[in-house]
């Protein structure tokens, strides 16, 4: 069994075996407990399955799965976040009304968000891709409130649009591949030199760049991240988000060297990791305050691909699903956190929340020993010793002072019962990402980087990972006050911008209802009908 | 020959249907069509389509009239005919018809030499059937499947005119046909006419195999004899629940079809005929199909139900 | 001259029974009709599948189209029907449409215990099947005059479905599809008369051997297509589609939406690549795509600012129309050795096929979820998935199809469709063909979140729906989400007995 | 050389032109079955001038076409009847004209 890639299979096959299971009343009503289960044939896949790989149906078909190193890193943190986040959604959002419809959407969007990892064909890479970003529509809008309507809308309408460049780039990418459904590393090995790889590694990058928020297409994240229920923004803001790191991984040649795009990617990605950040430090609500967060590191991702692409490095992919890793398990401890914190009263707040989670927000900015800076320290040599590399520290400082402003606003959220402790279960399931976002990453380490585990904690590496945030946290004392008086930008910031424009849309709207009418009038439609007539008439004659 | 006669005659038709599409009163303008009916049998005739003709006679002039005339009856008299569009839009429409009139006028005027015709075809394979008429056999043997295909659409016709039948009235019969002013003279007429339309009819029947006439003209014929018993309030129209009425409609389309699936017997296979047998095979045909198209014509004029059954 | 083109084939019985066998069905539930309307079409029903899969198989097995002689009367004097790749599929997917719609309707359109017959299931039934004949007939039909015989069969079926419950308005949708049909006819006999004018032959065959570039064909064609445009209810042409298959009851709209547009379609597919002059006018093909680019994301932004679910899937269904006439230039700028091998031909009719499945599926369950809820208000759907929640699923299923999203028929159509844009570098209808997958997805998503939402306080479920009627639908749905599993790649069968272009 | 073909060709084209405007401008839909009717016989007879210019094998005209024709008008008679019901049936339900204003848009005006 272990060689075979069943348990590719049952990665996927399970949790929508579960869907499928729910047209059965008793089974729908019970689906809850079962959540956690779902997500673990994924993990003993990332854990047994890796180099395996399994055609699930031959050519022409070719519809492949299979597990590389990248693969297994990404599908390991992300069933076990799965896992523990289905385990706390069990329990929190047991008796709620609509929990049978949160746990289908959330097993959809599993599927889904496991899948990216472990497809090796175009075809079911741009079904799994799909259904992670559609079915989670369904998380992002469950509050059913007017803020979680407007976030799934805005969601809703930016994924479609993602979803139409990634097909017009996989078009593209398959047009230089003939015969049906190529494999995604063979279409990607043929696209150096094709007559269209400017226009595909564009869309892709946009396409993919917009599922990891990159500015300017990051707007949809802020609102729709903190409005989901704790745990499906834990996986919202954990996992999904990967499914572009993943994209970006799989599809851009990173192997060749391109400097002009590697250049760009960079400079975008830097752009994004600083903008989230400014962005972040003006913000009230400790999940929106988050989900900027996971803008500007994702800004650090793309800005990793792009320093591996300029160089054609040939461990850029691992790196950055190394690094992707280390965020995944962070950001999703740090959003369970956010729930833990809600139900923690003032006795247990700096044993319960303060402490971990001081520990896993500076993890995000490389607090040394913490998976954080074993992600900086191994992805460092991609930036080289330019400008960069500078840079891409100095967004550890910036990250720093915002998950200080993180950590200052958490503050604002507390049980109201002064001696309120969370329920049991959901501590533990919260200890467990939070151990495994410290301790997974030093076990991948070696492996990953090419460096030994001591070279991690000698002194220059500590100094490194350390005066970023000594510089952070300087900046955030000098600016506290300039901080608080600065006015909040709304969640999705320059989403304003187009909410300006919907009234535009509307005038427009109507205006095509009202050219619609007069089509539909008997005299007008029957005129076009000669008119089309004549014309076609003529071209057919003439237009030769 | 002199082109004069076809001229005036084209002339007048044209002008005949200018005034019926002008007209203010639209029993005017039906009036104005039966007509241009009248007239372009006139002009079959010239195109040396004598069958047509009858048929436009019968079926475009008499049949198509005398169903307008009744809607005309039935719908409620109003004063204005309604607002005319805007000038704007009636010189594009004047401007988009003409166009398409001269581009189909600019391809009459180009006839291809030498002229295309299945006219050989049709007369090469005339003998095996030993029928006189060539529109005859094109229409029940050569294309007897667009003919039999036409029977169906007449009677989905019918089917379609039921439809709207209010569900109260179901399986009634459809409103009278009685003429407004009910005349001594309609009555007569209604009395001495039909003996000798009925034999006029069956003789176009009969003669269709051989000379023009044929199934539609003979049919029409017996309908409008129909026709009149009913609006001279003869008869009422009957309920369209009646079992004998039923079987009267698929009448035709039922022989026509056994004859057809016959044919893989007895001949080279669908709507195919033994040239033994050929004749009196569409002979039959012809009759049972004209009996049908009596009825459904009467029907289709009569409109769909209007009492409830009793 | 004439090509002696047409022999009888072994199986070519099987076309006339094809044509004939709901026509028999038909003619006796007239006759007989009383209360046996539904338990003869049920005779009909799976005999006609029967027969279309035969059909298929006999094509499949010999490679070769099958051809019936009428009469054994040689084309042009006489009439021939074949069945070649394209019309097998289609003919196979219009007796699965019936059959499925057919199984919805079971029970609906019965005769009331207390009468002796019905309108509603007298005229819903013979209408299905002379529906069905008159689209074999189109599938089948080898000769122009034929074809118009066939089309006016297709209408007179089609028309009285759409006021079959006589509420004004659907009379009055009836009465302009009606009047707006027979325009389209006759233009379309207009035609017919200048080609027989100048070929003396209305035989496809005859017609592409004859056919050159002259004002006779040109202005022949010109009529001819614009009239079954009109037909198809091309924008901005489609006047009369949205309140004809928005009103008509929800099975006659399934088959309206599915089946009845695509018969003008066909038919200009083939007057295209069967009988206009080759090589085809690249810009009278870019002209077509042009009106379905309009089609598209006119009709789609419409579809999306509908209050009504049922108008909207009827709008839907013209922009859906739209990707169809995007396979002219595309199909004639390929380089495929010949047309029916290249990708924009298969991605075409996978679309035609797709999206009948889908939009049949549609219409059924948007009237199950308007039975069930008594309305069919978008904005007030809230409760739709706990009253008919198979319902709902087929909904969001056949939605993934319309979206173009995987795994669906309707995305390896648009997939090919891309592809085939995108080598030939139009880059106007790959714009047209996502923007229209956007905003398929936002009209579908519109409904399914409201459907999925919470019900209402005071929410009650009007009708209680039999399983089999939601089944139905759920089918339909799942065949055109199987139709995703397809390779993406041309067909062959649809190639068997094409002339192969130069 | 203009025949007698030709000058009913040109009848058959003012026909379609007559028949076509009164289809297209009068808004009442008696009138525009009526109108659709002279459009249908210009059709015809554009067919009897394609059958009369093919008169050849000792027939004066070529039958092919007439006979479509006679298969035509028959077809057209059907419309005319189908269309008369449901116009009449329309008047039943209260509306005259098949130009729809949906209740949902009424107050932004039909111009």
């Amino acid at each position: 069994m272990m060689d075979s890639g069943l348990l590719l299979v049952a990665t996927l096959a399970f949790p929508l075996a579960m869907v499928v299971a729910c047209l059965h009343p008793a089974f729908y009503a019970r689906i809850l407990t079962w959540l956690p289960l779902a997500a673990v044939p994924g993990l003993l896949a990332a854990l047994f399955e890796r180099g395996d790989s399994i055609v699930i149906a031959p050519a022409p078909l070719r519809l492949t799965l299979a597990l590389d190193e990248v693969g297994a890193m990404l599908l390991g943190g992300a069933s076990l976040l799965w896992g523990a986040a289905g385990f706390y959604a069990s329990i929190s959002m047991c008796g709620r009304p609509g929990a049978g419809r949160f746990a289908i959407w959330w097993l959809l969007t599993m599927t889904g968000s496991l899948g990216v990892f472990i497809v090796a064909d175009m075809t079911s890479f741009y079904l799994v891709f799909s259904l992670a970003s559609l079915a989670a529509y369904g998380l992002v809008s469950f509050e059913g409130t007017a803020r979680a309507q407007r976030a799934g809308f805005v969601y809703m309408a930016l994924a479609l649009l993602g979803e139409a460049l990634i097909l017009l780039g996989f078009v593209m990418l398959v047009t230089a591949a003939p015969g049906g459904n190529p494999l995604i590393r063979d279409a990607v090995a043929m696209l150096p030199g094709s007559p269209l790889e400017s226009p595909a590694v564009l869309l892709l990058i946009f396409g993919f760049g917009l599922k990891m928020g990159l500015v300017p297409l990051h707007v949809w994240m802020p609102l729709a991240h903190p409005v989901a229920p704790v745990p499906a923004s834990a996986v919202l803001s954990g996992v999904i988000v990967k499914a572009g790191v993943i994209g970006l991984i799989r599809f851009l040649p990173l192997e060749v060297p391109s400097p002009d795009w590697g250049m760009a990617l960079v400079g975008l990605g830097l752009l994004t990791a600083f903008y989230g950040v400014l962005v972040g430090l003006t913000q009230p609500h400790a999940k929106t305050i988050l989900a900027y967060s996971t803008v500007s590191q994702m800004g650090v991702v793309a800005a990793i691909i792009g320093g591996g692409m300029t160089a054609g490095a040939p461990h850029t992919a691992a790196l950055a699903a190394f690094y992707a890793l280390h965020h995944l398990l962070v950001k999703g401890a740090l959003f369970l956190g956010v729930g833990i914190a809600g139900a923690t009263g003032r006795r247990h707040r700096v044993s319960f929340v303060l402490i971990p989670m001081a520990l896993l927000s500076l993890s995000l900015a490389g607090l040394p020993f913490t998976s954080g800076a074993l992600a900086k320290l191994a992805t460092k040599p991609l930036f080289g010793d330019g400008v960069s590399a500078l840079l891409a520290s100095l967004s550890a400082a910036g990250s720093t002072m915002l998950m200080l402003h993180f950590l200052g606003r958490l503050q604002l959220l507390a049980n109201d019962d002064h001696e309120g402790i969370p329920q049991r279960p959901l501590m533990l399931v919260w200890a467990v990402v939070a151990g495994a976002s410290f301790i997974v990453p030093w076990a991948l380490f070696a492996n990953v980087s090419g460096y030994a585990l001591a070279d991690a904690i000698k002194p220059d590496a500590l100094w490194a990972a350390s005066w970023p945030i000594l510089l952070g946290a300087t900046l955030t004392l000098i600016t506290t006050r300039f901080i608080s008086r600065m006015p909040t930008v709304p969640e999705g910031d320059i989403i304003v911008v187009l909410d300006k424009l919907a009234p535009l849309v509307m005038r427009i709207g109507s205006g095509i209802d009202r050219t619609d009418e007069v089509l539909r009038r008997w005299p007008v439609a029957s005129i076009g009908l000669l008119s089309l007539a004549i014309a076609f008439g003529a071209v057919l004659q003439f237009g030769r | 020959m002199t082109l004069l006669p076809d001229l005036a005659l084209v002339l007048l038709i044209l002008t005949a249907a200018v005034w019926t599409v002008a007209v203010r009163d639209r029993r005017d303008a039906v009036i104005g069509f039966i007509v241009v009916g009248l007239l372009l049998s006139l002009a079959w005739v010239r195109l040396n389509a004598v069958d047509v003709a009858l048929t436009e006679a019968a079926i475009g002039g008499g049949a198509t009239g005398l169903l307008l005339l009744r809607a005309c009856a039935r719908l409620v008299p109003r004063p204005a005919e309604s607002v005319l569009p805007h000038p704007a839009m009636r010189i594009l429409t004047v401007l988009l018809c003409s166009a398409i009139a001269a581009g189909l006028a600019a391809i009459v005027l180009m006839p291809v030499e030498p002229p295309a015709t299945l006219a050989p075809e049709a007369a090469a394979s005339m003998g095996e059937l030993g029928l006189g008429n060539p529109i005859t056999v094109v229409l029940l043997a050569y294309r007897a499947l667009d003919t039999l295909l036409e029977k169906v659409v007449l009677v989905l016709a019918l089917i379609g005119v039921w439809t709207l039948t209010p569900d109260q009235f179901w399986g009634g019969a459809p409103a009278s046909l009685r003429a407004q002013q009910s005349s001594g003279a309609l009555t007569l007429l209604a009395q001495v006419l039909p003996p000798v339309g009925v034999v006029i009819g069956v003789y176009l029947i009969w003669n269709g195999a051989d000379h023009p006439g044929g199934t539609f003209q003979g049919g029409t014929v017996l309908a409008a004899m129909w026709l009149l018993v009913m609006m001279a309030d003869l008869r009422e129209p009957p309920e369209i629940r009646l079992h004998s009425l039923r079987l009267l409609v698929i009448l035709g389309p039922v022989v026509f079809l056994v004859a057809g699936f016959a044919g893989f017997w007895i001949a080279n296979g669908f709507l195919s005929y033994p040239p033994a047998f050929a004749k009196p095979i569409i002979v039959i045909v012809e009759a049972a199909l004209a009996l049908s198209i009596a009825v459904i014509l009467g029907m289709l004029v009569a409109g769909p139900a209007a009492r409830a059954p009793r | 001259m004439m090509p002696a083109g047409y022999a009888t084939s072994e199986g070519g019985a099987l076309l006339v029974i094809a044509v004939m066998l709901p026509i028999v069905g038909m003619i006796a539930i007239f006759a007989l009709g009383l209360r046996r309307a539904e338990r003869i079409a049920f005779i009909i029903l799976p005999g006609g599948l029967l027969i279309a899969l035969a059909i298929a198989a006999e094509v499949a097995r010999t490679g070769a189209a099958v051809t019936y002689v009428l009469g054994g009367w040689q084309p042009p004097l006489g009439i021939a029907l074949q069945a070649d790749g394209l019309s097998a599929t289609l003919m196979v997917l219009t007796a699965l449409i019936l059959c499925a719609v057919g199984l919805f309707a079971r029970g609906t359109f019965s005769t009331p215990p207390d009468m002796s017959e019905a309108r509603r299931p007298m005229v819903f039934w013979t209408l299905m099947l002379g529906l069905w004949s008159a689209l074999n007939t189109v599938f089948l039909g080898q000769d122009l005059f034929n074809l118009f015989v066939a089309l006016e069969f297709l209408t007179f079926s089609a028309v009285p479905l759409v006021c079959l419950d006589g509420r004004r308005e659907t009379v009055q949708a009836a009465l302009r599809y009606l009047l707006f049909a027979l325009i389209g006819s006759v233009f379309y006999l207009l035609g017919a008369a200048l080609l027989y004018g100048a070929y003396g032959t209305l035989d496809m065959a005859g017609l592409r051997l004859q056919a050159h570039y002259n004002p006779a064909t040109s202005v022949a064609l010109g009529l001819m297509i614009v009239g079954l445009m009109a037909k198809a209810a091309l924008f901005p042409l489609h006047l009369w589609l949205p309140p004809a298959h928005a009103g008509a009851p929800a099975a006659a709209s399934a088959v309206l939406s599915a089946l009845v547009v695509k018969a003008p379609f066909f038919l200009i597919l083939r007057l295209w690549f069967d009988v206009a002059p080759q090589p085809g006018n690249q810009l009278a093909a870019q002209m077509l795509a042009w009106l379905g680019i309009f089609s598209i994301v006119f009709c789609s932004i419409i579809a999306l600012r509908q209050v009504r679910l049922k108008l909207m899937i009827a709008y839907s269904t013209v922009a859906q129309i739209g990707y169809l006439f995007l396979v002219f230039p595309l199909v004639m700028a390929s380089d495929a050795p010949s047309a029916w091998q290249s990708i924009g031909w298969t991605g075409g009719v996978l679309q035609l096929v797709s999206h009948a499945l889908a939009k049949a599926s549609m219409f059924l369950a948007a009237g199950l979820i308007a039975e069930a809820l008594g309305h069919d208000r978008i904005d007030n759907l809230n409760g739709a998935v706990t009253a008919v929640p198979i319902s709902v699923a087929a909904f969001g299923l056949a939605g993934l199809s319309l979206m173009g999203l995987p795994p669906s028929g309707g995305f390896v159509a648009k997939l090919m469709l891309l592809t085939a844009a995108t080598e030939t570098a139009n880059w106007w209808i790959v714009a047209a063909i996502l923007v229209g997958g956007i905003l398929a997805a936002s009209y579908v998503f519109r409904v399914l979140g409201r459907a999925m939402a919470a019900p209402k306080i005071g929410f009650k479920t009007l009708a209680h729906i039999p399983l089999h009627r939601e089944l139905a639908v759920l089918g339909l749905a799942i065949s055109a989400v199987v139709l995703g599993f397809v390779p993406l790649q041309p067909f062959a069968f649809l190639g068997i007995g094409r002339v192969g272009l130069p | 050389m203009i025949g007698t073909a030709t000058v009913y060709g040109l009848c058959a084209s003012g026909l379609v032109a007559i028949g076509l405007y009164g289809l297209v401008l009068h808004p009442t839909p008696l009138r525009k079955v009526i109108a659709f009717n002279l459009l249908g016989s210009g059709t015809f007879v554009l067919f009897g001038v394609a059958a009369r210019r093919g008169g050849a094998a000792g027939f004066l005209a070529d039958p092919v076409p007439q006979a479509m024709v006679i298969t035509g008008i028959v077809v057209a008679f059907a419309s005319t009847a189908l269309a008369v019901a449901l116009l009449l049936r329309l008047q039943e339900t209260g509306a005259s004209s098949i130009e729809t204003t949906p209740p949902e848009q009424q107050d932004n005006g039909a111009s």
